[in-house]
């Protein structure tokens, strides 16, 4: 399948990506207006680690043996069927965050809004997910390995 | 009286040649039946043509064709010619009354035969180098004076007028040749000298042209760099020095002095064998300064035979035919069924591929390889 | 203490009701010219540290920030320009040189901006690169003056040897920007996009670092005063051997590359002690004469077992003519002249601005020499220094050239933003920068990309201004004079151009 | 039905994944699914969420409505499996049924600990692990409020089942106390500092704990219904609702008596196999090797039931998998407080070396365990993101010594790690390192 890649050595840390993601999935989805009102409770679905000169952004893996679909006690952690990624249904998540704890690569948080984590969800089935189109370096690509 | 505005000039024009490959000469009537044809391709601003074979008697002297529009350029121009040159012969150019043809300059010809002791002779110059240097130097600096012709038995006559008219006033059905060329002239700038009709001569050779050679500028400084000045402004006197620079200098073989002139395409060249590619590659990357872009076909004629190349996109219309021991070559199909009804062969010249008419005796052995 | 007479040369403008507070703007500016106060949640600038590089405006994402020149704030004047008192100022508070990166840029007539091309009308078809061959293909290197050819009975026999040349798919080539004045992301961007592009890149004074290597096919190699990182194996790896005499931004001067930016791979790569400056001599000290040029032209083409072409580089200065004239006489197969507006990582401001020629005239007084010597096809003739678009490339090659060096238009390709500040080592580009954290900003594969869209659109413009003018071939134009004409121009300066005026005709 | 087919018992988690893992190798063979309760798969750990009213009973179940036709399952629902014949490949059922089958899982989970004492048979005393339990306690509550007054809860326990079931009963505005016998809640999750972090959290909830100390009894009227706890100190607390909250236990009776190897639960390869052939078991009624111990124990955790049930699922249907290192794991947010643990937790002295942060400003702390400069153990509460990464580093024995001070570092990511281990982690081209 199809997933994002990053290549550590281009990134900036400039956290275009984590923006565009948050944006992506806002309401309203412009940016200006998502950050006004809906500010509080914005967190990216992905994450820019950063230490030094070192930075890259970081997504959910969509394992192929996935343990945050195995570890969900709500059976809101699936396979998406149709891009084989990895999607948290929202009304179903409890907030155990089983699937913080078995995520080898801390690819899933803790959402601000109420006991919803959030994770990447590669936008959805867009051609390319937020954060790969946004970023300014070409760090970030989505494509089949 | 000035020769012609300084600058370059630009003509479209249709062009003639018959040459007998067996060197049987004919008399000019068939030439200007063939350039009338053409009337509508020129404009009654210049008409010109040249005969080869045309002086059996004086074979040998360098036949120089002079016109003189200044009083006192004859006297000039006979002072520099004691400096080198014996003249042999010396007599005005005989002419007739021809409808449309007024103010002629002063015509003549004279038969030189270099000095045993040229004075302007450098240690390696041949008799040739010298009358190169003759010529250009005559066009060049003695106002009111002007080289049609330097070569050997054959000669230039031109005009400004129609060329049918031209013939008639140069009397072209008394001389015979075994090569003739034609051209019709039809200029954007309009100048009524002379000394700018075509074709154009150095040597034995004689250039006509149709076109217009896009590259000009840098093939007039590519020949400055081997000292040839361009005096002219014309196309037509950059062809007839390459070709003088190519072959008569360098040494080329016709065949690969037309490669230069009009050369493949890379794109071709990267597809040729590996010897064939290394000879267009190295005459490309060393001639660049040689290649004539632009749309053109020539007719160059020289003691040997006749040479018509159209440029490598094939811009400008040039038909050749064969019949007998004939070659004709024109822009146009009609020129040549008026003079030649039922020719054994005729087809439309390749853009970039030379049609030789090659004189038997005293060929090059480089022409045997194009035909 | 702070320079108190210094004032911002920038306002960084902050639209407040645009800023979403997301600190890209924060992130990425090396010299601190944003600071988030996470008390107030409020984004601001010290405009003081602006260099005007863009790089906040051109990722902020809500398009919030405009980096504006500074308002005057000094009393007009004609003469005490407030760029001089600036400098005057600066120089007052630290008693050094004035340094500057990039080219001269000082509001000296630009002559290319005075030449106009030709095209063709009636008499002659304009060609449609669309529909036509259009050929670019270039060959730098020496050429005699005539081919000889044998007839054979199997057709034409080659008896000339041509001497080593350079093909070119197009007449652009990467000027000398060396690895340590350069990113490596920067410089192999460069070296892949000529590979990749059918030309050259020029490695400058820098060595060639290994992961060039497999693109040494397309690197010309640089021997300047320092000599650094040159050996037999540097000059052998490589496609072309280049003599630095002189740069257009700073003739008569030698280089100088902090030790700061002297790291491992630096070291290695030019051959010297990590953390040392890297000090290029102002002359080379083994050649004081032509004839030590010639010399040292000897060595190496000795060295390259003459298999290479050997270029040598120099500043267009009063008589660049006949120095020109003696580097091929010297042996030099190809001649590469740097006009004043060539760029640098860094120079003399006073030297950058005020020495040196426009490489216009330098390009028509050295073309029309050669020629006048009859020694034009010895050597081919490369122009830097200020090449700004396909036209200019067009009117070089019109003047004489037979290819140009383009340096400042790509690494403007790459994001260079012209804030001339390449000397600080900050650069926000990931350009002229050694720093781990800002040369990343520089994805060698994206700058690749835009370097060869931008010599694929050049030579698209060029094939379309050649098949205006009804040639078909890049040679049908190299030093055809009578396709350009001045307008606006003395006649001193249209001698000097060897051009005609416009509305003269041919 | 053909004696090759597919027979699970159970219908929980690990069941659910077994399903799915044969289904992903043999999508014909017919599968025939019995369990005890009559719902349509859920998921047990959701009950207290239930009873809370944070869900409703659509979002209890585990899978969607279709999940048994979609997957070709023929259940049994309400039916209970009474005896297996291992030798005869049969099954027998509550209703006389004599399932044949060629290749069995057993996964009937757990039951309830119910800790000896007097008077667990009084009306109001309730289990908590199952969806019948929580219908059971929601009518009590509601007949007692109907009563008069809503009843006072007293918890036995307080374990994760404790807690989630007092975090719910807060949630419905019940008086509750929890008693535990150990000095701290959570004991075999959390050491006393994070402890004492959720404690806090309870406290602040207004629900009270009583650590360190045992219920003696269960008091209940003649009516026989409940009426409080007495409690080693000699404390009577009065209440209306017990929740025996004491753990949970392999529910082997169904194996008991034939040539099914059990220990605690029953005993399973590394395949989900038990002692006889063809026949699985897996989930909280299996016992398997923790990997951190070494010893062969239940690990009643979701994620191992999971994982089993997906093992012993490929297993059955010809395909190969293994388990991989398990070890207990546990993610719970009590009264807002996220908590996970993992691994020896709570392990501390020879040969261990313990790392941990207390953040002196906000209720979050972190704990890291090492053996032999590997990770052994963790607790994560407050700030848990990333948690993960130390599961991943436990689960691959991933020597961290050179990193060990990073892991307790606020912006401890990946990034901290080894680059190979990073490229490993993100499968193995994700991130060019």
């Amino acid at each position: 399948m199809k997933r994002v890649y990053a290549k550590e050595a281009y990134c900036l840390g400039c956290r275009l990506c984590e923006i565009h993601c948050i944006v992506t999935h806002s309401k309203s989805k412009k940016i200006i207006k998502a950050y006004r009102t809906e500010r509080d409770h914005l967190v990216p679905g992905m994450h820019v680690e950063d230490s030094g000169s070192v930075s890259f952004a970081l997504q959910c893996r969509h394992c192929d043996d996935a343990p945050c679909i195995e570890a969900c006690i709500a059976g809101a952690m699936q396979r998406d069927s149709r891009t084989g990624a990895v999607v948290c249904d929202e009304d179903r998540c409890v907030g155990c965050w089983s699937c913080i704890m078995v995520c080898p690569a801390g690819a899933v948080r803790r959402g601000r809004r109420g006991k919803v984590v959030s994770k990447c969800d590669l936008c959805a089935g867009e051609e390319t997910p937020a954060c790969v189109l946004h970023c300014p370096n070409e760090a970030l690509h989505y494509e089949e390995r | 009286m000035r020769r012609l505005r300084d600058e370059k000039d630009m003509s479209g024009c249709a062009i003639s040649g018959i040459v007998s490959e067996a060197g049987v000469r004919f008399s000019g009537e068939a030439i200007m039946e063939s350039i009338a044809v053409m009337h509508e391709r020129s404009s009654g601003l210049g008409g010109g043509f040249a005969g080869y074979g045309l002086y059996p008697e004086n074979a040998d002297d360098y036949a120089l064709h002079l016109m003189f529009d200044e009083p006192s350029a004859p006297k000039k121009v006979r002072a520099y010619l004691d400096r080198n040159w014996v003249i042999v012969r010396e007599e005005p150019i005989p002419t007739a009354h021809a409808d449309n043809i007024s103010t002629p300059p002063v015509l003549r010809r004279c038969f030189v035969q270099p000095k045993p002791r040229m004075r302007d002779r450098l240690p390696a110059e041949t008799d040739d180098d010298l009358m190169v240097k003759t010529a250009l130097h005559i066009n060049r600096f003695i106002d009111g004076a002007f080289v049609f012709s330097s070569g050997k038995n054959m000669g230039i006559f031109k005009g400004v007028g129609y060329p049918e008219d031209i013939g008639v006033f140069f009397r072209l059905d008394e001389y015979e040749a075994h090569l003739w060329l034609a051209h019709g002239r039809f200029p954007t700038n309009t100048t009524g000298w002379w000394g700018g009709a075509h074709p154009f001569g150095l040597l034995d050779w004689a250039v006509v042209h149709n076109g217009e050679i896009s590259s000009y500028g840098i093939n007039r400084r590519y020949l400055e760099n081997f000292g040839y000045y361009c005096s002219l402004h014309t196309d037509t006197e950059v062809v007839t020095y390459l070709f003088d620079l190519l072959i008569r200098k360098q040494a080329l073989p016709l065949e690969a002095a037309c490669r230069v002139l009009a050369p493949p395409f890379w794109s071709e060249i990267a597809t040729m064998d590996a010897r064939a590619r290394m000879m267009a590659r190295t005459l490309r990357i060393v001639y660049g300064g040689a290649l004539l872009n632009g749309p053109f076909s020539i007719l160059v004629g020289s003691t040997d035979g006749m040479v018509a190349l159209n440029d490598r996109t094939k811009l400008r219309p040039m038909v050749a035919a064969r019949a007998d021991d004939r070659l004709y070559i024109a822009s146009e199909e009609a020129a040549i069924r008026a003079v030649c009804p039922d020719p054994e062969t005729l087809w439309h010249a390749e853009g970039g591929v030379p049609i030789v008419g090659e004189v038997k005796e005293g060929a090059h052995a480089s022409l045997a390889h194009t035909a | 203490m702070r320079p108190w007479l210094i004032q911002p040369e920038f306002e960084i403008e902050r639209d407040l009701d645009r800023c979403i507070r997301c600190q890209v703007c924060v992130r990425q500016c090396a010299n601190d010219a944003h600071e988030y106060d996470s008390e107030d949640d409020v984004v601001s600038a010290h405009s003081i540290r602006c260099v005007g590089c863009h790089r906040c405006a051109t990722l902020c994402p809500t398009d919030a920030i405009r980096i504006k020149q500074a308002e005057l704030d000094f009393r007009s004047h004609a003469c005490w320009t407030p760029s001089v008192i600036r400098n005057i100022y600066k120089q007052a508070e630290s008693g050094g040189i004035l340094l500057s990166g990039m080219g001269n840029d000082r509001p000296y007539r630009n002559y290319w901006d005075r030449m106009v091309l030709n095209a063709a009308q009636v008499t002659n078809p304009s060609i449609d690169p669309l529909r036509e061959p259009m050929e670019l293909t270039t060959f730098l290197g020496r050429k005699p003056d005539k081919v000889e050819v044998a007839p054979t009975r199997g057709g034409l026999a080659l008896k000339t040897v041509l001497a080593p040349q350079l093909e070119l798919a197009l007449p652009i080539m990467f000027s000398a920007m060396s690895y340590g004045s350069i990113s490596l992301n920067a410089s192999l961007a460069l070296a892949r996009a000529a590979y990749e592009e059918g030309t050259f890149a020029n490695s400058g004074e820098g060595g060639l670092h290994k992961s060039i290597y497999p693109y040494a096919d397309a690197m010309i190699v640089q021997v300047a005063s320092g000599r650094f990182g040159v050996n037999v194996d540097y000059l052998n790896r490589s496609a072309a051997v280049e003599i630095k005499i002189g740069q257009g931004a700073k003739p008569g001067i030698g280089g100088h590359l902090p030790g700061e930016k002297v790291d491992a791979a630096v070291s290695e790569t030019r051959m010297i002690p990590e953390n040392s400056d890297a000090l290029s001599p102002a002359p080379h000290h083994d050649i004081y004469s032509i004839e030590d040029l010639k010399q040292l032209i000897y060595a190496i083409k000795e060295a390259i077992r003459y298999a290479k072409p050997v270029c040598v580089k120099i500043a267009a200065v009063h008589n660049v003519a006949a120095i020109a004239s003696g580097c091929v006489r010297a042996g030099a197969d190809i001649v590469a002249i740097d006009g004043f507006r060539g760029g640098t990582g860094a120079a003399p401001t006073m030297i950058r601005d005020n020495v040196g020629i426009p490489i216009e005239l330098a390009l028509a007084a050295v073309d029309e020499r050669l020629r006048e010597e009859g020694i034009r096809n010895r050597a081919s003739i490369v122009v830097a220094g200020g090449m700004r678009c396909s036209a200019d490339v067009v009117k070089a090659i019109a003047l004489g050239a037979d290819a140009v060096y383009i340096g400042s238009a790509a690494l403007i390709a790459m994001g260079c933003h012209m804030c001339q500040k390449c000397y600080t080592g900050k650069c926000n580009w990931g350009i002229a920068t050694q720093d781990p954290y800002l040369t990343k900003r520089l994805n060698p594969e994206v700058a690749e990309r835009r370097l060869r869209n931008l010599l694929r659109s050049w030579g698209l413009e060029i094939k379309e201004m050649l098949g205006g003018m009804g040639v078909n071939a890049i040679e049908s134009l190299r030093g055809n004079r009578e396709h350009l004409r001045g307008v606006g121009l003395s006649d001193s300066e249209l001698r000097a151009l060897g051009i005609k005026q416009a509305g003269v005709g041919a | 039905m053909k004696n090759d087919d597919y027979l699970i018992l159970g219908n929980s988690t690990a069941a659910v994944a077994a399903i799915e893992a044969i289904r992903a190798v043999d999508c014909a063979t017919p599968i025939t699914l019995v369990s005890r309760e009559s719902w349509h798969t859920y998921s047990r750990p959701l009950i207290s969420y239930l009873l809370a009213g944070e869900l409703d009973e659509q979002r209890m179940y585990y899978r969607a409505p279709d999940f048994y036709r979609a997957h070709k399952v023929t259940p049994h629902l309400g039916v209970t499996a009474t005896r297996i014949d291992p030798e005869n490949r049969v099954v027998m059922t509550d209703r006389d049924q004599a399932l044949p089958f060629a290749r069995l899982l057993i996964a009937t989970g757990g039951k309830a600990i119910r800790p000896p004492l007097e008077g667990t048979d009084a009306q109001g005393v309730f289990t908590f692990i199952s969806w019948d339990d929580i219908r059971a306690i929601d009518a009590w509550i509601a007949a007692c409020a109907a009563g008069g007054a809503p009843p006072r809860a007293v918890i036995v326990g307080a374990g994760l089942i404790g807690l989630k079931a007092l975090e719910a009963f807060r949630a419905r505005d019940l008086e509750t106390v929890v008693v535990e016998r150990e000095d701290r809640v959570l004991p075999l999750s959390l050491d006393k500092q994070g402890s004492a972090l959720v404690e806090q959290a309870i406290e602040n909830a207004g629900a009270e704990i009583l650590c360190g100390t045992c219920v003696n009894r269960i008091l209940k009227d003649d009516a026989g219904r409940v009426t409080g706890v007495a409690i080693e100190t000699g404390r009577t607390i009065p209440c209306e609702l017990v929740i025996l909250a004491t753990g949970v236990a392999p529910d082997t009776t169904l194996v008991q008596g034939t040539s099914i190897k059990t220990d605690r639960g029953i005993l399973i390869d590394r395949r989900c196999m038990t002692s006889v052939d063809g026949l699985y078991a897996a989930g909280d009624v299996a016992q398997g090797m923790d990997s951190l111990s070494g010893a062969s124990r239940p690990l009643p955790l979701f994620p191992n039931a999971f994982r089993q049930g997906r093992v012993a699922g490929t297993n059955m249907a010809g395909g190969q998998a293994a388990l991989g290192g398990c070890f207990p794991m546990n993610a719970v947010e009590v009264f807002g407080l996220p908590v996970i643990s993992m691994g020896l937790s709570t392990a501390s002295g020879d040969g261990f070396t313990v790392l941990d942060r207390k953040n002196p400003t906000a209720p979050s702390y972190r704990r890291v365990v090492l053996r032999d400069n590997r990770v052994v153990g963790a607790v994560f509460i407050g700030d848990i993101e990333r948690a993960g990464i130390l599961t991943g580093l436990m689960r691959g024995r991933v020597d961290v010594s050179g990193i060990a001070e990073t892991l307790l570092t606020d912006d401890f990511g990946l990034l901290s790690l080894p680059a190979d281990y990073r490229k490993h982690v993100v499968q193995g081209e994700g991130i060019e390192v």
